[in-house]
C-alpha cells in the first residue's frame, strides 16, 4: 500500500467548502477563550501577593 | 529521467549532503533524548542513581543544545536543502560550497559538545566545561570553546543560506517573470529572518563573550548579553517552526490525499512570521529589572499579532487535510477525520503534531501575557510549553516526514515500518504525561532548570499543586519522559536500519510527488514575491522595537555595569 | 483484518487517554478553584512540637510544652488550651509571646498572650485558651521570644492533637 | 486570492480574540493595578555594594505599616531570606530590593504572584501587600550555578500584635 493516498475523486476550489475545519477550529476557539479567562482572571488574579509598585 | 523518479537518482549529490545532514540531526537527537530521559527520572526523584545532582546541569545543557540547536539545525539544513533542489529543479551552484556549510556547521557541533561534555567526563580537564545552559546567560562562563562552537554553527547555517540564495538568483537569471516555487519561498523567507535574528547573538558570543571568557575584555553587561540573546531567542523558536510549516503547507496535503487550499496564504503567513518575530524579545524578559514596561507592552502586542499567522495555518492546513479525507471518500461534519490514512507513519506523526501544538499554543499564549508572566516565568509551566511547540510541533514533524523523505534521499525502502507506526503515537501518549505535569507543577509555583525541585530544606513549606499533589506530578513527568525515550528509540532503530540496508531491495514506496494547490502562486498578489521590500520592513520594525532599549543599555557604558567571568562550581 | 484492529487500539490509547488526562486536570482545576476546595499539598515535611518537647528551639530559653488539648465548647466551637512552662537560664530579660493560632485551612484566629518581662533565671507558666471553630484542625502556633533586644518569632508546627470525642 | 468565506471569517474573529488578549492584559494593569518589574531600581555596581544600601541587607521601617526589604543574591542563598528569614508584619506593604553580587538569579514566593529575576548590576524594585499571617517559600528560580537547587529561603509574615520591628 503506497502512500498514494487512493483519491476516489476531485474536488474542485469551488466545490470544496471545509465546514469540518470551521468546525474543528470553532471548538478550538471556545476552548481558547474559557481557558484564558479563566487562567487569567481566577488562577492570576485570585492568587496572592499581586505587584502593585 | 521522469519526474516520478526518486530524489536521490535525480539529485545524487545533493541528495548525499541531506543524508549528511539528516544523519548529525539523528545522532544528536538520540544522545539528547537520552539525557532528557535521565533528567526526567532525577529531577522527579524517582531514580538520582546516574548521576550528581551538580552534573545534572551540564546534562541539561548537552540536552538543551543538542536537541535544540543542532538536531533542529542540521535537520532544518538537510530538509531545506533538498526542498530549494526540488522546487528550482536544478543541482545546487557547487558542491564544495555545500559541504563546506556542512562541515562548518559541524566543526562547531563537535567543539561546543565537546566543551559541554568536558563537564560531565571527570579526567576532563576542570575548567573544560560548560554547564551554562542553552541560553549561556552571563556574567556564567563557559569555556571558551563552547562559544566559539555556537559561532561557527550560525556561521556555518549563514553558509547555508547563501548556497541557496545563490541557487535562486541563478534560477531567477532564466526565470525573470515566473512566480517563486511555494517552497523554495518558504525557505528563503525563512533564512532572511534567521539572518536578521542572528545578528543579536552573534553580536553577543563574537563582540563579547568570546573575548570576555578569553580574559580579553574584564567585564560584560549582564542585562546587554541577555538582551542581545533573547533578540535572537525568540525567532530562533520560529527558526524551528516555520520548517515544520513547510511541511504542514506542502507535504501534509499531499500525504492526506488532497492539495493544499491556498498557495498565497500560505506566503501570506511567511511574511508575517518575517516580519514579526524578531521585535519580540522582550517577552521573555517581562520580569527583568532595568527595562521600561512601555518596551514590554510594544513586545506583548507584537507577540499577540504574531498569533495571527498561527491561526491562519491551522485553518489552511486542516481544510487541507479535509480536502484530501473527503477526496478519499470521507463523508460528515466530522466523519472525514476517520478516512485519513492514520495508519501511515508519515501522515500519523505530522497530524499528531499539529494537533499538540494547538495546546502549546495556548500555553504560549499565556507566556505572553506580560503581566501574567508573574505566574508562569521561570517555573516548569514553560518547559512544558516548549515541549509542545519545538519539542512535538517541530520534532515529532521532523520525526514524521522523515519516513517519507529518507527512502527518497537514500533510494531505500523504509525499514521496520511497524515500528514506525506506533513511534508517533507512542511519543503523542508520551509528550502528554510529561507536559500536562509539567504544566501543573508550574502553576503550583515548581521552578524549572532545578536538579531536586522538592525545596523545602530551608522553607518546610510544601508546594500547593492543584490536581494530584507533588509526588503524582513529578512521578507523571518522569512515566512521559521514559515513553518519549523508548519513541525516540524506535525512531533511531527505524532511520539507521533504512539507512544501513542494501538499496537494492525493490522500489522505494514513497512518491515524491507533490501536487499543484487548489488556489495557486498566480492567484496571489506579485508583492508577496518582494523578498526585498518585506526584509526591509522587517529591519524597520526590528529597529524601532530594539533601537531605544539598546540605546539606554549602552548609554551607561557599553561594559557597565560589568561583571567578571563566574563559574557554575562553588 | 488484523492490522486493522491494531492500529484502531492504538488510536483509541495513544488519543483516548491524552483527552482523559487533560479532562480530568481541568474538570478538577476548575472545581478546586472555584468552589475554594482546600488545595491538595502533602503535610509540610518535619514533625510538629508535641507534648514534653521545646516549643522554640532557636532561644536559649526553655519553653516545654506541657499540655495541648482540644474540648467542645459549645455546638460550633471548640477551644484549643495550651501550657508551656518558661525557663530563664540566660543573664537577661526574657518574654515569650503565644498565639494566635494557625489553622489547617490556612486563617488565623485568636489573639496573643505574654508571660512579661522575666527576669535572669526566673521561670514561670504561660497557659493560654483559644477558640476556634470546630472541626478545624489546629496546624501551627506562632510563637515570640524575646531575649534581651534580639526576638524571634516563629509559626511553630504542632504535632497532630487529639479530636474533642 | 480566492480565500474561503469561512477562513475570511476565522481572520475576524482570530484578529479580535487577539485584542481581546490585549485588553485583559491592559485591564489588568489599569484595573487590577499589577505593576510591571522596570528601570526605577537603578543600577550600581555589582562588583562592590560598599557604601549602597545592601552592604547591611535587611529589613528598614520606612512608613506606618510600609517596609522596605534590600536582599543580596548570591551563588547559592538570599541576604536575608536564606540565613535567617525575612520577618515583615501582617497588613504591611512591602517594597523589596533585590540585586545579585555574582551571577543571574530568581526570587520568587512559590505559588504567589511575586516573581522577579535578579541580574548583577540591576536593582529589581517590587512592592507588594502582605494582608494576613503567614509563611512563604523564597525560590531561586534562574539557573545560578551547580548549588542552584538548593538556594531557598523564607519569609514569615507575623502577626501584628507578635512584631517586634525590623
Amino acid at each position: 500500500m503506497s502512500t498514494d493516498t487512493e483519491i476516489e475523486r476531485e474536488i474542485s476550489h469551488e466545490e470544496f467548502t471545509p465546514i469540518g475545519t470551521a468546525t474543528l477550529i470553532a471548538v478550538y476557539f471556545v476552548i481558547l477563550v474559557v481557558l484564558w479567562v479563566f487562567t487569567y482572571f481566577v488562577e492570576f488574579l485570585g492568587r496572592e501577593l499581586t505587584v502593585v509598585g | 529521467m521522469s519526474a516520478e523518479s526518486p530524489f536521490v537518482e535525480r539529485f545524487p549529490s545533493e541528495a548525499r549532503i541531506v543524508r549528511l545532514n539528516l544523519g548529525v540531526a539523528f545522532i544528536a537527537l538520540f544522545i539528547g533524548g537520552l539525557f532528557g530521559a535521565i533528567q526526567s527520572l532525577h529531577r522527579t526523584g524517582v531514580y538520582r542513581g546516574l548521576i550528581q545532582s551538580s552534573d545534572y546541569y551540564s546534562m541539561l545543557t548537552a540536552h538543551g543544545v543538542l536537541l535544540a540547536l543542532v538536531f533542529t539545525t542540521f535537520f532544518i539544513a538537510g530538509l531545506f536543502h533538498w526542498g530549494i533542489t526540488r522546487s528550482f529543479d536544478r543541482n545546487a551552484p557547487s558542491q564544495w560550497f555545500s559541504m563546506t556549510w556542512f562541515g562548518v556547521m559541524l566543526l562547531g557541533t563537535v567543539l561546543a559538545t565537546i566543551a559541554i561534555l568536558g563537564g560531565l567526563i571527570p579526567f576532563a580537564p576542570d575548567d573544560l566545561n560548560a554547564a551554562v545552559l542553552y541560553t549561556f546567560y552571563a556574567p556564567m562562563k563557559a569555556h571558551p570553546l563552547f562559544y566559539i562552537g555556537a559561532a561557527l554553527l550560525i556561521v556555518g547555517s549563514w553558509l547555508a543560506g547563501a548556497d541557496w540564495f545563490w541557487s535562486y538568483f541563478r534560477w531567477r537569471k532564466t526565470n525573470s517573470d515566473e512566480r517563486i516555487p511555494l517552497q523554495a519561498f518558504m525557505v528563503l523567507v525563512t533564512w532572511l529572518m534567521w539572518y536578521l535574528a542572528t545578528l543579536g547573538v552573534a553580536t553577543e558570543v563574537v563582540v563579547f563573550l568570546i573575548p570576555w571568557s578569553l580574559g580579553i575584555i574584564p567585564a560584560v553587561d549582564p542585562l546587554l548579553t541577555r538582551t542581545l540573546f533573547w533578540f535572537f531567542g525568540h525567532p530562533v523558536v520560529y527558526f524551528w517552526l516555520l520548517p515544520a510549516y513547510f511541511v504542514w503547507y506542502t507535504i501534509l496535503p499531499k500525504l492526506s490525499g488532497g492539495r493544499l487550499v491556498s498557495d498565497p496564504l500560505a506566503r501570506v503567513s511567511f511574511v508575517l512570521f518575517l516580519l514579526l518575530s524578531t521585535p519580540v524579545g522582550f517577552h521573555h524578559q517581562y520580569l527583568d529589572p532595568g527595562i521600561a514596561e512601555g518596551f514590554k507592552f510594544i513586545a506583548m502586542s507584537n507577540t499577540m499579532f504574531l498569533l495571527l499567522p498561527s491561526l491562519l495555518t491551522a485553518f489552511t492546513v486542516v481544510a487541507s487535510m479535509e480536502h484530501g479525507a473527503r477526496q478519499r471518500g470521507g463523508k460528515g461534519l466530522l466523519g472525514w477525520l476517520r478516512a485519513l490514512p492514520w495508519d501511515e507513519p508519515a501522515f500519523a506523526g505530522v497530524a499528531l503534531a499539529g494537533l499538540m501544538f494547538a495546546a502549546g499554543g495556548f500555553s504560549g499564549m499565556v507566556n505572553a501575557g506580560m503581566n501574567l508572566n508573574y505566574l508562569v516565568h521561570n517555573t516548569q509551566w514553560v518547559p512544558g510549553h516548549f515541549h509542545l511547540t519545538v519539542g512535538t510541533a517541530a520534532a515529532l514533524t521532523f520525526m514524521a516526514i522523515s519516513y517519507w523523505l529518507v527512502p527518497q534521499v537514500t533510494g531505500k525502502r523504509l525499514q521496520l515500518k511497524g515500528l514506525a507506526i506506533v513511534q508517533p503515537y507512542l511519543w503523542f501518549l508520551g509528550m502528554t504525561l510529561m507536559s500536562n505535569a509539567m504544566h501543573r507543577s508550574g502553576l503550583a509555583g515548581v521552578p524549572r532548570r532545578t536538579a531536586e525541585p522538592e525545596w523545602n530544606a530551608v522553607s518546610g513549606i510544601a508546594y500547593e499543586t492543584i490536581v494530584g499533589s507533588f509526588q503524582e506530578t513529578q512521578l507523571q513527568i518522569a512515566v512521559g519522559g521514559v515513553l518519549l525515550f523508548v519513541s525516540v528509540v524506535l525512531f533511531s532503530m527505524v532511520m539507521f536500519g533504512t539507512f544501513l540496508v542494501r538499496a537494492d531491495l525493490g522500489p522505494i514506496r514513497v512518491s515524491g510527488s507533490l501536487p499543484r494547490p487548489l488556489s495557486t502562486a498566480e492567484d496571489g498578489p506579485l508583492v508577496l514575491d518582494n523578498l526585498r521590500l518585506w526584509f526591509t520592513i522587517a529591519v524597520v520594525l526590528v529597529a524601532i522595537a530594539y533601537g531605544p532599549p539598546f540605546f539606554d543599555m549602552i548609554s551607561d557604558g557599553v561594559f557597565w555595569p560589568g561583571t567578571p567571568p563566574t563559574t557554575s562550581g562553588l | 483484518m488484523e492490522r486493522r484492529n491494531f492500529i484502531r487500539a492504538l488510536i483509541a490509547v495513544a488519543i483516548g487517554v491524552p483527552i482523559a488526562v487533560e479532562g480530568v486536570t481541568f474538570s478538577r482545576l476548575f472545581y478546586q478553584r472555584l468552589t475554594g476546595a482546600e488545595p491538595s499539598h502533602d503535610r509540610p515535611t518535619g514533625e510538629g512540637v508535641d507534648v514534653g518537647e521545646d516549643l522554640l528551639p532557636a532561644t536559649d530559653a526553655g519553653e516545654t510544652v506541657t499540655e495541648m488539648s482540644l474540648e467542645a465548647a459549645g455546638e460550633t466551637e471548640w477551644t484549643f488550651r495550651m501550657v508551656v512552662d518558661v525557663t530563664n537560664p540566660t543573664e537577661q530579660a526574657y518574654r515569650l509571646k503565644l498565639g494566635p493560632v494557625s489553622l489547617g485551612d490556612g486563617s488565623t484566629v485568636g489573639e496573643t498572650i505574654s508571660t512579661g518581662e522575666m527576669a535572669p533565671a526566673e521561670s514561670t507558666t504561660l497557659s493560654g485558651e483559644w477558640t476556634v471553630p470546630s472541626g478545624s484542625t489546629v496546624t501551627g502556633i506562632w510563637a515570640g521570644g524575646k531575649t534581651g533586644e534580639d526576638s524571634v518569632t516563629e509559626r511553630v508546627l504542632l504535632a497532630p492533637i487529639e479530636e474533642p470525642a | 486570492m480566492e480565500i474561503h468565506r469561512y477562513e475570511k471569517i476565522w481572520f475576524v474573529i482570530a484578529l479580535l480574540m487577539i485584542v481581546g488578549f490585549i485588553a485583559t492584559i491592559a485591564y489588568g494593569a489599569v484595573g487590577a493595578g499589577v505593576e510591571m518589574i522596570a528601570d526605577d531600581g537603578g543600577t550600581m555596581d555589582p562588583n562592590d555594594v560598599s557604601g549602597t544600601e545592601f552592604e547591611d541587607p535587611g529589613v528598614r521601617q520606612v512608613g506606618e505599616d510600609h517596609y522596605e526589604v534590600y536582599v543580596l543574591s548570591q551563588q547559592f542563598l538570599f541576604r536575608p531570606g536564606t540565613t535567617e528569614p525575612i520577618r515583615v508584619p501582617a497588613g504591611s506593604t512591602v517594597t523589596f530590593y533585590i540585586t545579585s553580587t555574582d551571577v543571574m538569579h530568581g526570587f520568587a514566593l512559590a505559588g504567589t504572584n511575586l516573581n522577579v529575576m535578579v541580574i548583577p548590576g540591576q536593582v529589581a524594585k517590587v512592592t507588594v501587600e502582605f494582608e494576613d499571617p503567614g509563611e512563604y517559600g523564597i525560590v531561586c528560580n534562574e539557573y545560578c550555578g551547580n548549588g542552584h537547587h538548593s538556594m531557598e529561603g523564607k519569609v514569615v509574615v507575623v502577626p501584628e500584635s507578635q512584631y517586634e520591628g525590623p
